[in-house]
């Protein structure tokens, strides 16, 4: 019922905005295009972060940066669809796979379409007052007004620049993929309906702020020089943790621990576990921006470090006298890739194989002890991979950068100094994400609901959300 | 012997075998079966292409008891499997002339 | 009994041909390579578009550019194998999945065979006699003779050029998957004899002709100056309206419609979505020939009209009393990719967006009205979906295309003009792509009797047709 | 058991070596990064394999390159993540279906960190002594000593380089498949413990040699002027022969071959044909290092032979009486790309279509026919299309090779010499695989005991090895 | 009361299911099953390893009816899953001494 | 005639299918089952989770025969599923009333 409605709505809402849009791009079409920034890692790298105005003596894309950034665009979104639909549906029950998919896949795009509207200059817009400056940009790009297939972003490298477009859609597959990373915990029990409201809200007040945090120069721990190169916690640490919270609020499925719930199919799960090891590349290594040296280490270090998890986790599981598994294998090269994440370009290669096995041997502990202790239902351990993995690769990642253990820090680096930075980061990030969360499921609660009725719980919520069977004869 | 035939809802079967076992009841199969009657199945729609399922998903329950434990086995089902709602369920009662344990080769009641 | 004959008819022919061939190519290794045209938007790509004889002037190609459209024809095949493959097999009954995933893997091989033989040439190959000209190439070409490494191939930018061989491949996907798509209409019920029989004859006097009408300099809706970025009119309209025509001279299969025929394995289907929306950003990115912002502004638009359609289809299955459902997820992201295949360059971002929106609302109503009302049997929609959707993309592009929408059209661009192009574009490829299709399926049907006795028909063609089973323990 | 402490072992080791790891990375920092040398193919490419002392001077990676080369390794690991899982597992039965996916998961993990630590140096190092040059480099590059984000790789051209990382990551995939594709021959049986041993021990004694004999400057093959564009010889010939060395040793299923062993599904062994297909054009086109026209052959011809092969394994099925199969297409497509492997980069797209026919032909026959007749059980044909299609493809690159077949060899081609080349290059290879893998089986079999007891194998090895199932509801 | 066991042809159900529905039957318990008997199963192929399966693929239906009505059950049943060739299966017959509707407690006729 | 129901271990099917044949019966029918009893299920633990399936996978044969040939019947599968290990199953022996093959209309022991 609700959904009807609010669709109805936001079709509406829609339409009126994008017939609104050509006329914004027109007046805007005056301003010349602003390089956005992006720099997703160190404070040094402001000097590459200045916006460039467009002109004449501008920078023209390298074809091979624009060639990898475009294949790396398309390989984030192998991740979501249909790489994490495979890797969350199949650890659900058979009756809710469709519903775990579609929440997926509409989450992703309604993040897409949000993000073009106003996510994108909320995140990396042209600088806002001093005030907003640390944790938003303003809103002269919404509709991308002004941006053009000439309008160009900056990367780490001086005068080395990429089409605005595509540094906007690689942008955008992170959005759509962080929101759909928080459903893990809150499947199986909450409302489609609700999935659309929460998504349009948490990006909103969640998601951008972070981003922008981050990743735009002025942003508040981009400021700081905090270490975060693929974005660990933007997107890992960010969805883990309001995952955790929205589990909390949301409640235990009905049965849950009592009845078993089995993955319905592990073989998915596993293929959902190689595509999105796949499309991560395009995830670490794109978040170079450019196909050089930086972009060749993230590579290696994202295939190492996540070798070196799937082992530590069957061995792991080995050391707590079980078999070593195949959701193992899977787990632990989930949670190597997330580790990974802020260290791509930030390590050398061993200190990123530490990094795996340090993270793989933490998240087995959080999912296998830690959640029956605490007793939350969090589907399929969203906050235990992606937000306990994260965690560990942001601090982590403030060691291996050193010098000292193989990491690409200059030689006087300061591991305290840096360490203390890291921390504030995540610190940060876990409080606002979980407010954030707070606000964002109790206003999808107040307009659907948020949870299926106990009927449509057992029956499944693919029959009873989507008047679908997943599997026919 | 008797031996007991039960369909009922499929999340109900954990409640049923539990409480068979703690009637003391051994043993018994289950099979997944679709049932016809008065509950209606779930409509399906695909691209406008409407389908109502007659078959509603059942789990079927055959033990075999001794003839004094079938009453209360019966009971024992049907206060388990109950949740008053249609399409809960029948328990149906024939007669066995014959059990045989193959590991052993025992027969009739000390087979069960 | 057939395919027995026809197949060994066709081994002994290959066979001699490809003995042939290097004879051929040797001779032909005289004429200096022609740099092929492939033009497929606007007629001011002309000037890019004559054929430039290779020497030692010539242009070489760029690395990204190179890069970036292997990695696109790559990507095109991942739509089919096994993209397509999924997206059609999870929508039939499970008796029926190896049949179908095996008519459009050997259908796609065996059109790879047919355009390096001769396909390339009708397209793309030197310019027939004036008379010709506007229908196909000449046949210098056949056996790709004088085709080297070093051959390259026109861009639509002045001197630059790609290797022809990636040319060559590029396009040889297109026509793969293009006589794909039409068997959505027929599975479950063709015979596979027939598919082989129809892929031939269909190529042959249907795609290769539309592909040199619409892409090749001095091509009928070339010179017409019709836009089509990525062949919304060669690969959907075609496809869709042939799909039409083979199933209505095909019949229904046994029990339709008043047997349920859900798809045994939505899973699949969508997982087939997710990899066709990856694909497709090499088929209409790499539709630029180059890693340049004119592909950034067909890949983000490859990625909100994609969004826009597949939520909208979802809120057209609530409008129509519905639930919003994964499968309409998944057939909106068709649509909508479907219909942005046309303005991928051809549009701004919000143009984009409405366009998938429009389209989503049409395929709906098309699948879920008219389709009935009619009571043809397209077994998949590939007439609903990507016909229909190709009309709505064809036409609307000739509107997203003005820049009071935020097109990249020309200041003066003349609508109305243009839409009548677009009509004339859609009207003729309609006309031939029914004749065609009528012709190369009543040779089939001569052939191989086309259709499946209704024994094997009841107990599936993969029994019948290919002696296994698609699931066992 | 034995895994357990192994395991543990291993986790001590690998932390220790890691440990070690910076502090030697220090020490050989000074080292300037020497460039290494991966030539496949011709003997003239000599000139470029000599080792180049990075300097001021020293030439920088185009971007375009390195974009190609990225992309190239991420689809080599799709090839393997989740092509060859699927492949693979849709071929066993239900109850085998994650075992087999984890155990190509978990070698294929190994085999990355073993490269990085050891593996790398042994195949492209500094050259080692004239007496072991023939067979392996040095172990100056042990943990990558010296290798920094700035080290560059030759290619086949003069100055023409990529980044080192991206050549050990490219490189890194061709180890971890070839062992993976071994384990065809002896899932469903061997336990997973033991695979981890053969991974290891294999790999140090027959890949890294073998590889380096191939690939490297100095190494026995590539001295000897062998072709072997993409590692026809090192990936497939060795793979398959160690397959059926290793299942003979192991022993038959029960119940082979008497029960009913079918593939629990062949759906999912399409879809890792797929993209095991997709993947190849990464393993094919990118074995030229670089984005340019000999990619482009080697890409047409991974098309087209495969495409032949395909359809030609349907046709000998004809022939044979049988009905054309889907297993018969994928098999075929696979024997196709095994085939072509050698001769991607080496012969005309002609030649290649009569190669992937020849190989389809063969492989059928060696696995229709030859395994009945033997009697061996090679569960998944690892041997029957990897290891005879291998051989016809090396062999099959010295015919097609010459320019009067259109292929891109010397005017003055002697052929009869090249094949002597190429007979000896593979009856090396097969002796030496075979001599390997029965060390290394052993080792495993006196660590493990190799082969799971009956009624785990009864039950499967999902349940007796991993403690899970594939499929639940 | 009689439980009628058949044993059909899978795409004979729903011609079966409605006969019996006209025929005023409430209700009916259907499984997936496999058959073994004169009729052959197909003969499928693997990489040329030929695998005859015995068991042919059939749908069995458990329906129990008061006694008057069992003839008329099993006429309706054999006309209506007739084919006339191999493999159209069977109809059995056993007593059965009880029914009870889990979701009223209703016992026999009145379960039905 | 009788009808003999036999859950035994899955990898027996082939044999006692044979064993069967051999003996002269003519048709059977399979269906998969889950049992419960004795023998305990395997468990399975998914990321700590830890689940005992107290059903295992057995296959239930349904085997219609004249009454003379019932003791023999039974006696062949008893040897043909047995193993000696916990889990072999059982056999249970019923009336059946009435039989027809639905292809031809004959009845009782010529149906069979
Ligand atoms: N006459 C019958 N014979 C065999 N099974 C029956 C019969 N009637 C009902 N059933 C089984 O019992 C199930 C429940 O019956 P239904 O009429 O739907 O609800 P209720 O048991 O509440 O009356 C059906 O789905 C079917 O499986
Ligand atoms: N004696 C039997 N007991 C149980 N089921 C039987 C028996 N004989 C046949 N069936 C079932 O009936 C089905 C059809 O029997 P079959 O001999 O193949 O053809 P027909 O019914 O035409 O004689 C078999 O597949 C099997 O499921
Ligand atoms: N009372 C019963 N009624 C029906 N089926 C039973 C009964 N007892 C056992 N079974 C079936 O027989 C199978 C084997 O029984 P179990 O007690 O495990 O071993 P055993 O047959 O060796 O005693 C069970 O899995 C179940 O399917």
């Amino acid at each position: 019922m609700n959904f009807d409605l609010k669709t109805l709505a936001k079709g509406a809402a829609w339409l009126a905005l994008f017939a609104a849009a050509p006329a914004f791009a027109q007046e805007a079409a005056a301003v010349a295009s602003a390089a956005v920034d992006a720099a997703p890692v160190v404070a040094d790298a402001v000097a590459a972060a200045a916006p460039v105005v467009a002109e004449a003596a501008a920078p023209t894309p390298d074809k091979g940066d624009t060639a990898f950034m475009m294949i790396a665009t398309v390989l984030v979104l192998m991740m979501i669809l249909p790489g994490l639909q495979l890797f969350y549906g199949g650890l659900t029950r058979s009756k809710n796979m469709l519903s775990t998919m579609t929440q997926i896949g509409a989450a992703t795009c309604f993040a897409m379409l949000i993000w073009v509207v106003y996510g994108y200059t909320m995140a990396f817009g042209p600088d806002a007052s001093d005030a907003m400056k640390p944790f938003i940009s303003n809103f002269d790009k919404m509709f991308l007004a002004g941006v053009t297939p000439d309008s160009t972003a900056a990367t780490f490298t001086k005068d080395v620049v990429i089409p605005e477009y595509v540094f906007i859609a690689f942008q955008m597959t992170f959005a759509a993929i962080t929101v759909s990373l928080v459903l893990g915990s809150v499947v199986e029990r909450i409302k489609f309906s609700a999935v659309m409201v929460f998504t349009l809200v948490w990006l909103t007040i969640v998601y951008f702020p972070i981003a922008h945090m981050v990743w735009a120069a002025g942003g508040l721990f981009f400021e700081m020089g905090a270490l975060d190169f693929a974005g660990g916690t933007v997107v890992h640490i960010n969805a883990g943790v309001s995952a955790l919270v929205a589990a909390i609020i949301l409640g235990k499925r009905i049965g849950f621990p009592k009845e078993a719930m089995a993955p319905h199919s592990l073989t998915l799960t596993m293929v959902g576990t190689g595509l999105l090891w796949v499309g991560w590349f395009g995830f670490n290594a794109g978040s170079a921006l450019e196909a050089n040296g930086s972009a060749a280490l993230a590579m290696i270090n994202t295939f190492v470090a996540t070798a070196s998890a799937a082992l530590f986790w069957m061995l792991a599981e080995r050391l707590a006298g079980h078999k070593p598994s195949s959701l193992g294998l899977a787990s632990g090269i989930i949670a190597g890739l997330v580790a990974v994440t802020p260290a791509a370009g930030n390590s050398g290669p061993f200190g990123a194989i530490v990094l795996g096995a340090v993270a793989a041997m933490v998240c087995y502990a959080a999912v296998a002890y830690l959640k029956p202790k605490l007793g939350y239902d969090d589907s399929l351990d969203a906050f235990g991979i992606h937000g306990i993995g994260g965690m560990v690769g942001a601090i982590g990642t403030g060691v291996v950068y050193s010098p000292a253990l193989g990491g690409p820090g200059p030689a006087d680096y300061d591991m305290g100094a840096k360490l203390l930075v890291q921390f504030q980061a995540v610190g940060t990030t876990i409080v606002w994400a979980a407010v954030g969360t707070v606000i964002a499921i109790y206003i999808a609660k107040a307009l659907t609901g948020l949870r299926v009725t106990p009927e449509v719980e057992r029956e499944g919520l693919d029959l009873g959300e989507h008047g679908e069977r997943a599997y026919n004869n | 012997m008797k031996l007991v035939i039960a369909v009922i809802k499929p999340f109900k079967l954990d409640d049923v075998r539990e409480a068979l076992s703690a009637a003391g009841v051994q043993g018994m199969t289950v099979s997944e079966v679709k049932g016809f009657g008065r509950q209606k199945g779930q409509t399906e729609i695909y691209r406008g292409a409407e389908y109502t399922t007659h078959m509603v998903p059942k789990i079927k329950i055959e033990v075999v008891v001794e003839d004094g434990q079938a009453a209360q086995v019966v009971e024992t089902i049907q206060q388990a499997a109950h949740t008053g709602s249609i399409g809960d369920g029948k328990i149906f009662v024939a007669d066995i002339g014959q059990a045989v344990r193959i590991r052993t080769g025992e027969t009739n009641e000390t087979a069960l």
